[in-house]
């Protein structure tokens, strides 16, 4: 202290100081139970569509299924969403555009895997240009299904609402 | 104690407090963000076949949506990308959202309780009203990034395209009037007729502007999403991103409360109703109302029109309505020579 | 300065609202674009290798996949080439079953299109509309197959199901209502004065390119090209269906989604015609229905659809190979099968649509706008799945 | 059974007899000492590999506007790679009622061939898809990059047959 006179050695890394003093209060009860409230109400889903669920994907947020009910809105960039949907196959290609688009979601973010290929290839489980999503993203959900009907991805919003809120999401601990 | 709180009470309701801070200023700009965006949502879904947002409040149709998003938004990492600009990239939105309500410090509420009162005040609430613009101008800039930079450079594109026959509507109504003072103008109207039976052409120029300006639709063209993301807005997260999109709803409100007093008789006529405080509550609300009706009808052009192209959108502004608020401002004069004889 | 100096060069996608499962690398200079490169491949999931390693009637599900939206028509065309080189032929009914199923696949295909065209504009009521009026020719066709999308419908030698009942009541209101839905979107996007503005005269396909360039489909109609399978080389039932094929002469991406407006109405009146003509009969052909043990008959009969005989189960065609083609929703689909007698193809080539119109990215988005990239993308009707297999 | 179902769905659109078509071929490929045959409703002609670009641009001038696809067979057992070029009309209806495969063969161990795409630029999609999943060298193709696979693929082209990826235990 005495021989440093540098600003960071005055002032501390303020940066970290700020983030953690931040995090400390927000993991306060009330305010945190308000925070998880807020995300589970309004789980945007980046538009990435990877592989051909991303029709199913479409139909749950178009009128008849209208995922919109849950605060579900799909929405534009990354940056502006807490949720990526990895809407089928994920292809060697994809996969790193989906590792890309996942480092550039804010925190807290979740991942949602849709279809039987999301889980472990379905019906191309022996391509050889495929990637397992959960063998690179921290996958919340899984939804059965080749393709899932829109119900399966509206019941897994609510289910990754629930756990959202129970607090064991695994987005909220990163 | 009880002398603390009156002293309190008065402060606030002092209008060079109220005004700015409360209405028409930063907190009711907040409340009508909150709303509008969510009637927004639900409006689109009604006419989509659909709820919209429904089970964050299942007995209010889900209208406490975008308190759910806000907290989110409020609670989400701010990311600030390392080739942006530092300065620029925090600041811009901050400023973009403070200039977009700045104006409506020069908004009076009724005849006697105003921020301060001015024989140019028109002027200068649309002076204010064109900071803005050059913040999605820094926005995009300093985000570094292409789609932000293309959709900053659109912004600067439609500056001028809007915000010059904008300014010539306004003033038609300056010419019909007389003055350029907001509260003046309020009084005429009650004595003759709604600016927008006076001079429709100038309110239905200043309508289609004020669509252009906030970038609604068919005019969303800043931050058009199918082709440039967010435009300038593409890298923000967090609060940040929040701020930027509500300024283009906060510049709404201020435009509509500018369009009622300017075209709809402001807070004029005032329901024969009497309690206390009604001499504030009453014109506040009767305007707010009216402004409300407004941006409504501007948030529904959403669910009818696609968007326009950027070269299309400008060919509109200065062919079309720019002689239109060129006409207006003879129309206004026409209007006043049949008024006197 | 240079050329290159002054040209961004922007990558959209694959994330992007507007860039489905593909990257397009666009040079722009100011707000007109130079140069655009698709970059397809974010979806390719080898189903020509996959399909060398499966059993022929695994390959229906197999194929189903990259088309999503439009399963059927491909499912079909397959099985056609299948059937050729097995040399059967489907009973009568179960061609009009076919058919019956490829044209509502084709009204639901149209939509999707249409919906997605209308929000690469922005207009997310034409979006919301097109999804919601898709949904009930989904609904009828999972009434009538079990799947949403995924019907698996065809096989080799017949359907899977029959009819079930009060279908043709409950199709019928759903045609009365589509076309009565139809004139709605008129309304609010086809004549939408904005719309116009952002179609007329954008991407505008000549002729004689689309021809050169061998694009298929709707796309090929809207340049004037009166090229239809149905026509040309008749499959199924549609020798016996009264139809116009649409075409328009201006080429632009208007033009381009009038003609899939014009083929949801054409295929409505076949929808019609098929419902009306449809002989009775058996659903599988004669040999395979021989196959099914009689205990099972009953059940077929009660609950008018098929048990699937072992016999399809390990298919091993003769030596050789077939060809067939079909006009899908997006385009003429060509299904290609080289048997060597094994129960798994040789080689198995699909050539979607999708993968024949890929070039008219480069070829139409040149010299327009940025805002015209989403605009022209979307009356492509381009589905990047299909494309990339 | 096969002819059978032709000649049906054939029947109804007033189908160019059986053997017009090889007549016409042979007629318009003479002297590249093409071999016609037709079975299952598609009519295939083969030539030798140095002919091809020349049979191509004889099956242009006659009619043929455009490529449907471009379909390259892996065949080690005779260390061919058989390259098969699906072409019809969109404008001739007496044509268009056609495919016609025209066939070549070429070496596998250095498969080379002149690109169509002088010839018909339909084909330029098609070509790039067989370069990387057969490793056949269009020579004179417009655009050298990789369709479909990543720009990183390495190794074996996967539609080789020596390509080899997991089947299922039941059926192996």
């Amino acid at each position: 202290m005495v021989c440093g006179i540098s600003g960071s050695m005055w002032l501390g890394d303020l940066e970290r100081t700020a983030r953690k003093a931040a995090r400390w209060l927000v993991e306060r009860t009330p305010i945190r139970s308000l925070r998880d409230w807020g995300i589970a109400f309004s789980l945007w889903p980046v538009h990435f569509t990877t592989a051909c669920c991303g029709a199913e994907f479409a139909a749950a947020s178009a009128p008849r299924f209208d995922a919109e009910r849950f605060g579900f809105l799909p929405f534009v960039a990354p940056r502006q969403c807490n949720l990526m949907l990895i809407e089928g196959t994920l292809t060697k290609k994809m996969a790193d555009a989906a590792i890309w688009v996942y480092e550039q979601m804010p925190e807290p973010k979740f991942v949602i895997a849709m279809g039987a290929c999301a889980i472990d290839g379905g019906i191309f489980w022996n391509s050889y240009n495929i990637v397992r999503p959960k063998d690179i993203l921290p996958v919340e959900v899984f939804i059965p299904g080749c393709p899932p009907r829109p119900e399966a991805v509206a019941r897994a919003v609510i289910k990754l609402q629930k756990r959202i809120r129970r607090g064991e999401a695994i987005g909220l601990k990163v | 104690m009880m002398g603390l709180l009156e002293w309190i009470l008065d402060l606030l309701l002092s209008p060079w407090l109220f005004v700015p801070l409360i209405y028409p200023g930063l907190i009711s700009a907040f409340a009508v963000l909150l709303f509008i965006i969510w009637f927004e949502r639900k409006l689109a879904a009604k006419v989509q076949l659909r709820y919209g947002p429904l089970y964050v409040l299942k007995r209010l149709g889900g209208a406490i949506q975008l308190v759910a998003d806000l907290l989110r938004y409020l609670f989400a990492e701010p990311i600030v990308p390392d080739q942006a600009d530092r300065l620029a990239f925090i600041f811009g939105p901050i400023l973009l959202f403070a200039s977009s309500y700045i104006a409506a410090i020069a908004i009076p509420i009724s005849y006697d309780f105003y921020a301060f009162r001015s024989e140019i005040s028109l002027l200068v609430v649309l002076g204010l009203n064109t900071l803005a613009p050059a913040f999605n101008l820094v926005i995009g800039w300093g985000s570094n990034n292409k789609f932000g930079l293309i959709g900053g450079l659109r912004e600067g594109f439609l500056i001028t395209a809007d915000e010059i026959p904008m300014f010539v509507s306004a003033l038609a109504m300056a010419v019909l009037y007389g003055t350029m003072d907001l509260v003046r103008m309020v009084e005429l109207q009650s004595e003759w007729l709604w600016g927008i039976a006076l001079n429709p052409l100038a309110a239905v120029t200043f309508f289609v502007l004020m669509l252009l300006s906030t970038s609604r639709f068919p005019f969303e063209i800043v931050e058009a999403e199918s082709e440039i993301v967010m435009g300038p807005f593409t890298e923000y997260s967090g609060i940040l991103y929040g701020l930027t999109m509500g300024a283009s709803y906060v510049k709404l409100y201020v435009l509509s409360l500018l369009f009622a007093i300017l075209f709809l008789g402001g807070w004029e006529p005032l329901p024969p109703l009497e309690f206390p405080g009604s001499w504030l509550i009453l014109p506040g609300a009767v305007l707010f109302l009216k402004a409300l009706v407004i941006m409504c009808l501007s948030v529904f052009m959403r669910a009818v029109y696609p968007r326009y192209r950027i070269d299309q959108a400008l060919r509109l502004a200065w062919h079309y309505l720019f002689p239109a608020s060129i006409l207006s401002v003879f129309l206004s004069l026409l209007v006043l020579s049949g008024w006197s004889i | 300065m240079s050329e290159e100096e002054h040209v961004l060069e922007l990558l959209i996608g694959p994330q992007h609202p507007a860039s489905g499962h593909m990257r397009l690398v666009a040079k722009v200079d100011g707000d007109v674009v130079v140069s655009l490169r698709p970059d397809i491949g974010y979806v390719h999931r080898t189903v020509e290798k996959l399909a060398e390693t499966k059993n022929y009637i695994q390959i229906i599900p197999l194929i189903e996949r990259p088309p999503l939206a439009d399963t059927a028509n491909h499912n079909l065309g397959y099985v056609l080439a299948l059937e050729r080189l097995l040399g059967i032929e489907a009973p009568p009914r179960a061609q009009w079953l076919r058919t019956l199923l490829a044209e509502m696949t084709r009204i639901h295909s149209h939509f999707y299109g249409l919906g997605i065209h209308g929000i690469m504009l922005g207009s997310s009521t034409a979006f919301m509309w097109a999804f919601w009026d898709r949904e009930i020719m989904i609904e009828l066709a999972q009434r009538l197959t079990g799947a949403r999308l995924t019907y698996s419908y065809m096989i080799p030698g017949g359907v899977r199901r029959d009819l079930p009942p009060g279908f043709e009541d409950e199709m019928d209101k759903a045609l009365r209502y589509l076309e009565r839905r139809i004139p709605d979107y008129h309304k609010i996007f086809f004549d939408n004065p904005v719309t116009r503005a952002r179609l007329e005269g954008v991407g505008v396909l000549r002729r004689e390119d689309a021809i050169r360039l061998g694009i298929v489909g709707p796309n090929l109609r809207a340049s004037g090209v009166p090229y239809d399978v149905r026509k040309v080389d008749p499959y199924c039932a549609y020798p016996e269906l009264d139809f116009n094929v649409v075409t328009r002469e201006e080429g632009d991406s208007l033009a381009r989604m009038m003609v899939r407006v014009g083929e949801i109405r054409e295929s409505i009146n076949m929808i019609r015609q098929i419902l009306k003509k449809m002989p009775d009969g058996p659903i599988l052909e004669e040999r395979y229905l021989k196959m099914i043990p009689p205990k099972w008959k009953e059940w077929m009969a009660q609950h008018r659809r098929i048990k699937l005989p072992a016999a399809l189960i390990s298919l091993r065609p003769p030596k050789g190979e077939a060809v067939a083609r079909v006009e899908a929703a997006r385009g003429e689909a060509v299904y290609y099968i080289v048997s060597d007698g094994s129960p798994k193809p040789y080689r198995f080539r699909v050539v979607s649509p999708s993968i024949r119109n890929v070039v008219l990215f480069e070829h139409l988005i040149r010299n327009c706008r940025v805002a015209d990239i989403p605009a022209i993308y979307g009356s492509l009707d381009y589905f990047p799945p299909e494309a990339d297999r | 059974m096969a002819s059978k179902s032709e000649s049906q769905v054939q029947g109804k659109a007033e189908a160019a007899p059986p053997g017009e078509i090889e007549t016409l071929l042979g007629e318009v490929l003479e002297g590249l000492s093409p071999e016609i045959s037709s079975a299952r409703g598609a009519v295939s002609v083969k030539v030798p590999p140095d002919r091809l670009k020349e049979a191509a641009e004889r099956l242009k001038a006659a009619g043929f506007d455009h490529v449907k696809a471009v379909t390259g067979i892996d065949r080690p057992d005779s260390g061919e790679i058989e390259l098969v070029y699906h072409v019809s009309s969109y404008l001739d209806p007496r044509l268009s009622k056609w495919i016609v495969a025209l066939r070549t063969t070429l070496p596998r161990d250095n498969p080379e061939t002149p690109s169509l795409y002088d010839v018909w630029p339909s084909v330029k999609y098609h070509e790039m898809e067989q370069r990387e999943m057969l490793g056949i060298h269009f020579s004179g193709h417009p655009d050298p990059r990789s369709l479909l696979l990543p720009e990183s693929y390495e190794g074996v082209p996967p539609l080789r047959k020596d390509f080899k990826v997991k089947v299922e235990g039941i059926n192996a």
